[in-house]
């Protein structure tokens, strides 16, 4: 349980800076779109932390959770 | 849709920088802002000395480092060619300007109040300017411009944001030609689409040779210069203006 | 060959004016695309038609009008002297219009004169009645004691005209830097009133002679007008020469640069006149119909004479005989025996008298290398194309496409021979006056001066204050700064009054006029002085018992004329919006003024007076039993000039386009006879009759020395100051200022922010001055012996003479926050009157100046 | 209420001394004074600064504030690479400065993001408009999210994993509120064996996880300048590599100080003894003498065939108006070098000359932060503008000052609240 909680919070947060960076906020399309000045959407820069946040996060699942088997 | 561009005739600039005061007056700039400046060079030798002048707006690039490097995308490129810079987005940190090879970015030092050259609080003023600093202020500055409805006439030159030559946007979305361009005595400034080969800046282009900016930055720049040659290292420059606020 | 050449010409003047056309058009919108009128919103705009006021040509404006106020003015499209477009200083004048630091009341002064004053706000009853007391005392005491002086020349009808009329005030010379010698030199020569400028919508070979080209105005025009003709004929394959100490005037327009020496242009146009001569570039025709050139002048040096007619030389019956006689083309060389004397034509003369002036010579004295003065004399020789001619309007007419711009350097002592000298050069073309040849005025108008200069009778003292037809300047200018030495020592002068009270009108002598100390000191014994004035100006400062405020751009005045010498036209200047402040137009003031000062009704009253100035016709006169609205009297103006809807036009469209300029009108070879008959003098025989009145008088010298019938070199009176003041110290102006009213307009002063010293990096490098540091500029009086200093930046260029420097005008304003700090006056450093300023009593901006580290 | 007083193993928790109050003051007295130069500016605005804009104005628009930040950043490098170091290479001597080191990366961090603010024009809009349209095409983007964010909140999970245990102790041996707080640290820790293991599992792969963030964290900031083709001097491929070095060098040579000045103020020899100082001065010597190369290399590149801009810009700073900032700067790296290159061969280490070391080394940072940052934009204009001139105000110097006396302030607290060395397993005998 604890294991896969910290595996999902480590694979969840690379997925949400991809997904943040990617389809949110890179400039994809042409130079002059609106895409450029602007993220799709707004907080993607937001998202893209949350994401490196959610990496780290881990460790504290990972450490701090109480074993199923010592309960 | 027409992508603006500008062309420069060197052969007929006078340096009267007749154009700055035209933008000044415009667009309201704050003292010791000149969105359009005007160089006077001189190189060479007594007697056989050279002096030239060269009218420097912004360049609209193509490829504008400002734009690539604002962080909040305050700076954007618009379709129509020219770069914008949205006042009510940008948060100072005059990124633009040290990207900008060509210098044209200026940010407001001071308060707009304090910054217009002269105390408009003037009590007999009052009853003739009602308060409007400067008193020659162009609402036209105020507006909501592109599809985007975005602040991008630089009105109002707020406390801490950056701000540069906006090629009169606010007259080019009404038909008419920037201030510069309009005034300029000698009818050195051209203005229009460079799209269109039917245009006076296409006709000029192919009729003259000419040259942009410091091409081998790689900027694109949307303002050409015909007649004469780019500056060189030996370069001087004379007569500048007063520079600090 | 004419034919081609004649052909090929019309082809590209008309593939000139079409060029010059589409160029204007360029100005319009064309090919922008307007958004939807949603993005078109804001407070009610609207566009009112006015004339441009901060400089000297009174170029078209539109004011752009946003809820009453005006935000900005910009070109008037359709007005010919600017096309749609303004010069920095008419952008950046909507500044000075709300300029808080504008005298806002009239103003009476509680403090002594002769320094900075101190004020107490008044009405304008007690203001103008006061001012209009002190004029009605001295007008019923004499009318010689009262002064009055105009800056700028804006609706000299009102002004120079009537009010000077119906007050019988005498009349001080305007202009601060205008070119007297000229002036003078053209009116006596050739015959117009004006200096020289080039035909340019034909001119091919240009003199631009210390022409500041994109700085400054030029002969009667100002600064738009001859850029946007020059740039035009440059695109039509226009060559320049510029000859000046410095290159900047000419900046990239200069395709060959003769850094001449200051105060030696005499020489060189010898110089060029000896090489034409010799290469035998002379236009005979010219010279035996239109000059005085075949005239024979005895061993005297005077014109022999025959029952009062000169006589000319008939190589055919070879015999003398009248110039007027009918017979074959008279001599212009040789030496002949006439009743016991030997007598030789003017021309032969003139060539003996230009014998020695070879470039080598002229190389000398000018510090231009002796090929470059003879390649340039063979180019003007050969573009002349003498003999060549023209169709316009359908008339042949001589073509001559080579001309010259040659105006304020005729302010130096040698000036009114100089401007001989260059003439003779273009008489021997048989250019001037002729199709792209150097003009003079902007159409054909021989001035008055023509026949009084060569009439002059000098006269025992006592003079007027201004010294006409006195023995030490008979050609007079009436110039301030010599009306200042004058009211400083009269009796020196034969001068047996001193005026009492003064009207100083939108000038500012004590700061402009060269050596602004003798002004002062001058002014200063002047009892009571009125300034009218937008600014608490230093005139006003200093000397000013009351001031008067007058508004800038938002009144009515005018008409003001608008040709540009190819187009003409006609505007007012129309109020924009109403005079700020406690301000008023001057006419209004005037109106006033006379009225109190009982001259403004009945015959010879300033209503009189205005009529006649005006030319107003029969039922548009103004009654002269009531005092008028000054907009009734533009209506009253404009109806009598046929223009139905009155001064309403000019309020709707703001100037009144003729139309193109005929040729007859513009050339004097298109009229008939041409010249109106009359003849250019190549040798001045007046000169010298003057010379030997003043030795007979026994004036010294210094006086009379200049006095010859042909221009005569001599090194000039500052060259004798000691040689540790090695440099030469000349002015100019900078495109952002006009008067130095100018220069306290905050957007243009930014630009130009300080007084400078220009300087050749050689020079200062000799003296250890690097660019930007403070040095101490010291001239010196070669005749007095007095010195002059002033602290200013030295700025280093490689466009300056290494034995010149050079210092704009336009600076040394105190009263105005964005002056101080700017630096003096140039004008400082300058003197004025014996050894600055020789025939024409005007004034010089040459001296020489010695430049040390400070 | 009184906390009662601790013996060693506690360092000096809790042992609020008068010395401690008197800088404490001194400290706060310089964010006082920051303070009031900040407000100072957010009413006058930026002209109050020395910072004017690059071009017609002939000025720097970018000055102290940004060469902090950078400086800043860098000093972060130190606690996590340490710890991170500690961890992966088993350095066992070093744990005793791992804490101080992941301390000074936290406060480090935090005054690198306020001098941001303080540089930019809009500080309040900078707060809301960064997370919400932060451009990833702006080099700044990496700076606010890995640096600022990322970095920042890695250090903090690593400091508080690593505290767990002496926060348990703590909590045992104390009263009152500071217990609460230790318990709430502590996160219900209980010493086993187990837990130890899982501690080493998490910490290990953190380490593993933090060091590319590092590198790219230090990089991106390189990148800000280095990316801009318009800004002769800047426009670098050595600039990433360069701030990561350098960055390094700061860091270290600001641990090493602190270490020092621990070890004196609680005469704690045997914890931080020599070896700990030995292994800092080594590391330092290679940094400094590998980033010594890069700045040969650089200036040769730039004086060799550069063109007459990049000549313009490298000769201002040679022998132009930044000339007595340069050879400050490389002169100090150079005397590191040369003291800490004597104790390395004579193998004779004093932690005094360390010391100094890492003291000349970060003045030496701070100049060459500053170089890096200004000279390009006052005689770097690739238009004939002519040269510029840049002196930071009274304001600038007292913001920064403050930030410091802030950074000083919050370790001094630091240290009275929780054990600045790790307090030593049994096994070690920690008595």
């Amino acid at each position: 349980m604890r294991r896969v909680l910290t595996l999902g919070l480590v694979v969840g947060g690379f997925v949400v800076q991809a997904v943040s960076y990617l389809l949110l906020a890179a400039p994809l399309g042409i130079p002059t779109s609106e895409a450029f000045s602007n993220p799709r959407v707004p907080f993607a820069a937001a998202f893209f932390v949350l994401g490196v946040v959610m990496v780290f996060t881990a460790a504290l699942v990972y450490e701090l959770l109480p074993d199923e088997r010592s309960r | 849709m027409a992508r603006y561009g500008m062309v420069i005739d060197l052969d007929r600039c006078t340096g009267c920088r007749a154009c700055m005061e035209a933008c000044k007056v415009e667009n309201n700039t704050p003292e010791a802002t000149f969105w359009m400046y005007v160089f006077r060079f001189e190189e060479g030798q007594f007697p056989n000395t050279h002096q030239w002048y060269l009218p420097r707006p912004c360049m609209h690039c193509d490829n504008a480092p400002c734009v690539k490097v604002c962080p909040v995308g305050a700076r954007f490129k618009r379709e129509d060619g020219l770069v914008a810079t949205d006042t009510d987005r940008c948060i100072g940190c005059r990124y633009c300007e040290v990207a900008c090879p060509y210098g044209v970015n200026y940010f407001n030092w001071k308060s707009p109040k304090k910054a217009y050259y002269l105390d408009w609080n003037d009590p007999d003023l009052q009853p003739v300017t009602n308060g409007d600093s400067p008193p020659y202020r162009n609402p036209d500055l105020d507006g909501r411009y592109g599809p985007e409805g975005r602040r991008t006439a630089g009105g109002g030159h707020a406390k801490g944001v950056i701000e540069k030559c906006t090629f009169c946007v606010h007259r080019v979305e009404r038909g008419l030609k920037p201030a510069c361009v309009v005034n300029c005595p000698l009818f050195a400034l051209h203005f229009g689409d460079l799209d269109d080969p039917e245009s006076e800046v296409s006709q000029l282009l192919r009729r003259k040779p000419h040259f942009r900016l410091l091409e081998e930055v790689g900027t694109r720049p949307r303002v050409y210069y015909t007649g004469g040659n780019p500056p060189v290292a030996a370069t001087r420059q004379i007569e500048p203006v007063k520079g600090r606020v | 060959m004419a034919i081609t050449r004649r052909t090929f010409l019309k082809a590209s003047g008309a593939a000139g004016s079409t060029a010059a056309l589409a160029s204007l058009l360029a100005a319009r919108p064309k090919t922008l695309t307007a958004a939807p009128p949603a993005a078109a919103a804001g407070p009610a705009e609207e566009w009112v038609p006015t004339t441009c006021w901060i400089g000297k040509q009174d170029c078209g404006m539109l004011a752009r009008r946003i809820s009453g106020r005006v935000v900005k003015f910009e070109g008037h499209p359709e007005h010919p002297l600017n096309r749609g477009t303004l010069c920095p200083k008419g952008v950046a004048q909507i500044m000075a219009v709300y300029d808080p630091h504008r005298v806002k009341t009239p103003l009476i002064r509680t403090s002594p004169k002769g320094q900075p004053g101190t004020w107490r706000p008044a009405t304008w009853d007690e203001a103008l009645g006061l001012v209009a007391e002190k004029i009605r005392e001295v007008r019923v005491r004499d009318r010689r004691l009262l002064l009055w002086q105009k800056g700028r020349s804006k609706a000299e009808a009102f002004y120079d005209d009537a009010f000077v009329k119906a007050s019988g005030a005498t009349k001080l010379h305007h202009g601060a830097f205008c070119s007297d010698a000229g002036y003078r030199a053209c009116e006596y020569t050739i015959g117009p009133h004006g200096v020289l400028h080039p035909d340019f919508r034909h001119c091919r070979f240009l003199l631009a002679w210390g022409w500041n080209i994109t700085n400054a105005g030029g002969n009667k025009l100002c600064w738009i007008t001859w850029p946007q003709q020059l740039v035009q004929a440059r695109e039509r394959g226009l060559k320049v020469v510029h000859i000046d100490p410095r290159l900047r005037g000419a900046g990239p327009f200069a395709d060959e640069w003769l850094p001449v020496r200051p105060g030696t242009d005499l020489a060189l146009a010898q110089a060029f006149a000896h090489v034409l001569i010799a290469e035998g570039y002379v236009d005979r025709e010219y010279l035996v119909r239109h000059t005085n050139a075949p005239f024979l002048v005895g061993e005297d040096g005077f014109f022999v004479r025959a029952g009062g007619k000169e006589q000319v030389w008939d190589p055919v019956t070879r015999r003398p005989r009248p110039f007027d006689a009918p017979g074959p083309p008279p001599a212009l060389e040789g030496e002949y025996a006439v009743g016991g004397t030997r007598a030789r034509p003017a021309f032969q003369v003139f060539k003996d008298h230009l014998a020695g002036a070879t470039p080598e010579w002229a190389a000398e004295i000018c510090g231009v290398p002796a090929e470059s003065i003879r390649r340039v004399a063979v180019q003007l020789g050969r573009e002349a194309m003498i003999g060549s001619t023209v169709v316009l309007d359908g008339m042949t007419l001589p073509y001559r496409p080579v001309g010259a711009m040659l105006y304020h350097v005729a302010q130096q002592e040698l000036g009114f021979q100089m401007v001989r000298a260059v003439l003779h050069v273009f008489m021997l073309l048989g250019a001037v006056e002729a199709v792209g040849g150097p003009r003079i005025d902007l159409t054909w108008k021989p001035h008055a001066n023509f026949e009084k200069l060569d009439r002059i009778t000098i006269k025992d003292p006592p003079y007027n204050v201004w010294l006409q037809d006195s023995q030490f300047f008979p050609i007079n200018s009436n110039n301030s700064s010599i009306v200042a030495r004058v009211l400083q020592d009269p009796a020196k002068y034969g001068v047996d009054y001193v005026p009492e009270v003064m009207v100083v009108h939108m000038a500012n002598p004590v700061l402009s006029f060269g050596s602004p100390a003798d002004i002062l000191e001058g002014f200063k014994r002047i009892t009571f002085i009125a300034v009218i004035d937008p600014w608490l100006s230093e005139t006003a400062d200093l000397l000013a018992d009351v001031v008067l405020p007058a508004a800038t751009v938002e009144k009515y005045e005018g008409p003001s004329k608008a040709s540009d010498q190819y187009v003409d036209g006609v505007a007012l200047r129309i109020p924009p919006m109403a005079p700020l402040f406690q301000s008023r137009g001057e006419i209004d003031i005037y109106l006033d003024l006379c009225e109190r000062a009982g001259f403004l009704y009945g015959p010879g009253g300033y209503l009189d007076e205005l009529n006649k100035a005006l030319k107003l016709r029969d039922e548009h006169r103004l009654p002269l039993d009531r005092k008028p609205a000054v907009r009734e009297i533009f209506d009253r103006w404009a109806r009598s000039e046929g223009i139905a809807e009155g001064v309403a036009y000019f309020e709707k469209k703001g100037v009144k386009v003729k139309g193109p300029v005929k040729a007859a009108k513009i050339y004097g070879f298109a009229q008939d006879p041409p010249f109106d008959g009359l003849r250019h003098r190549l040798y001045g025989e007046s000169l010298l009759r003057y010379r030997e009145q003043m030795k007979a008088r026994g004036v010294p010298e210094l006086y009379w020395r200049d006095y010859t019938p042909l221009p005569a070199w001599r090194p000039p009176t500052m060259w004798s100051s000691p040689p540790s003041y090695d440099l030469t110290l000349i002015s100019f102006k900078m495109i952002e200022f006009k008067q130095a009213r100018a220069s306290q307009i905050p957007l243009l002063a930014e630009l130009a922010p300080e007084q400078r010293l220009d300087i050749n990096p050689a020079t200062a490098r000799a003296r250890g001055i690097g660019d930007g540091d403070w040095v101490w500029v010291e001239s010196h009086n070669a005749v007095t012996g007095q010195t002059r200093r002033i602290r200013v930046r030295a700025r280093l260029t490689e466009g300056i003479r290494p034995d010149v420097v050079g210092m704009p005008h336009h600076y040394g304003k105190r009263n105005h926050p964005w002056t101080r700090g700017q630096g003096p006056a140039s004008s400082e450093l300058f003197f004025t009157g014996e050894g600055y300023v020789a025939n024409t009593a005007d004034q010089s901006f040459l001296v020489r100046v010695r430049v040390i580290r400070a | 209420m009184a906390v009662k007083p601790l013996t060693l193993p506690w360092y000096g928790v809790g042992r609020w001394s008068g010395g401690w109050y008197a800088a404490a003051a001194l400290a706060l007295a310089l964010v006082a004074l920051g303070a009031v130069a900040y407000s100072l500016q957010l009413s006058q605005g930026e002209v109050v600064t020395g910072l004017r804009n690059v071009g017609t104005m002939r000025g720097a628009t970018w000055g102290l504030y940004v060469a902090f930040l950078v400086y800043f950043v860098g000093v972060s490098f130190a606690g996590i690479s340490t710890a991170a170091l500690i961890r992966l290479l088993d350095l066992r001597p070093l744990r005793a400065v791992a804490r101080m080191a992941e301390v000074l990366t936290v406060i480090a961090l935090l005054l690198g993001a306020l001098s941001v603010i303080a540089d930019v024009g809009r500080p309040l809009r900078a707060l809301v408009y960064l997370p919400t349209y932060a451009r990833p095409m702006s080099p700044f983007f990496g700076t606010f999210t890995l640096v600022i964010a990322g970095y920042l909140y890695a250090s903090l999970v690593y400091l508080y994993l690593d505290g767990r245990r002496d926060a348990a102790l703590c909590a045992q041996r104390t009263s009152g509120r500071l217990a609460r707080f230790y318990r709430l640290w502590a996160a219900g820790f209980r010493d086993t064996a187990e837990a130890r293991r899982r501690h080493e599992r998490t910490t290990f792969w953190l380490s593993l996880a933090i060091l590319p963030l590092l590198v790219t964290a230090h990089s991106t900031l390189g990148v800000v300048f280095g990316l801009q083709g318009g800004r002769p001097g800047w426009h670098s491929a050595l600039q990433a590599p360069g701030f990561v070095v350098l960055a390094g060098i700061s860091g270290v040579g600001h641990l090493i100080v602190l270490a020092a000045l621990v070890r004196w103020l609680l005469d704690e020899r045997e914890r931080l003894d020599l070896t700990v100082f030995r292994w800092l001065g080594n590391i330092l010597l290679v940094l400094t003498l590998v980033y010594l190369y890069f700045t040969v290399v650089e200036l040769l590149t730039a004086t060799y065939a550069a063109d007459e801009h990049e000549t313009r810009v490298t000769m201002a700073v040679l022998t132009g108006p930044y000339a007595p900032v340069f050879w400050v700067s490389a002169g100090a790296l150079v005397a590191a070098v040369a003291l800490l290159g004597r104790q390395f061969l004579t193998g004779r280490y004093g932690v005094g000359l360390t010391a100094l070391a890492g003291v000349l080394v970060n003045a030496a940072a701070v100049g060459k932060r500053y170089l890096i940052v200004v000279p390009s934009q006052t005689h770097g204009t690739l238009l004939p503008y002519g040269d510029g001139a840049y002196l930071p105000t009274w304001v600038e110097l007292a913001v920064i000052a403050g930030l410091l006396g802030l950074g000083a302030f919050l370790f001094m607290v630091f240290m009275k609240v929780f054990p600045i060395i790790e307090v030593p397993e049994p096994s070690e005998g920690g008595r």
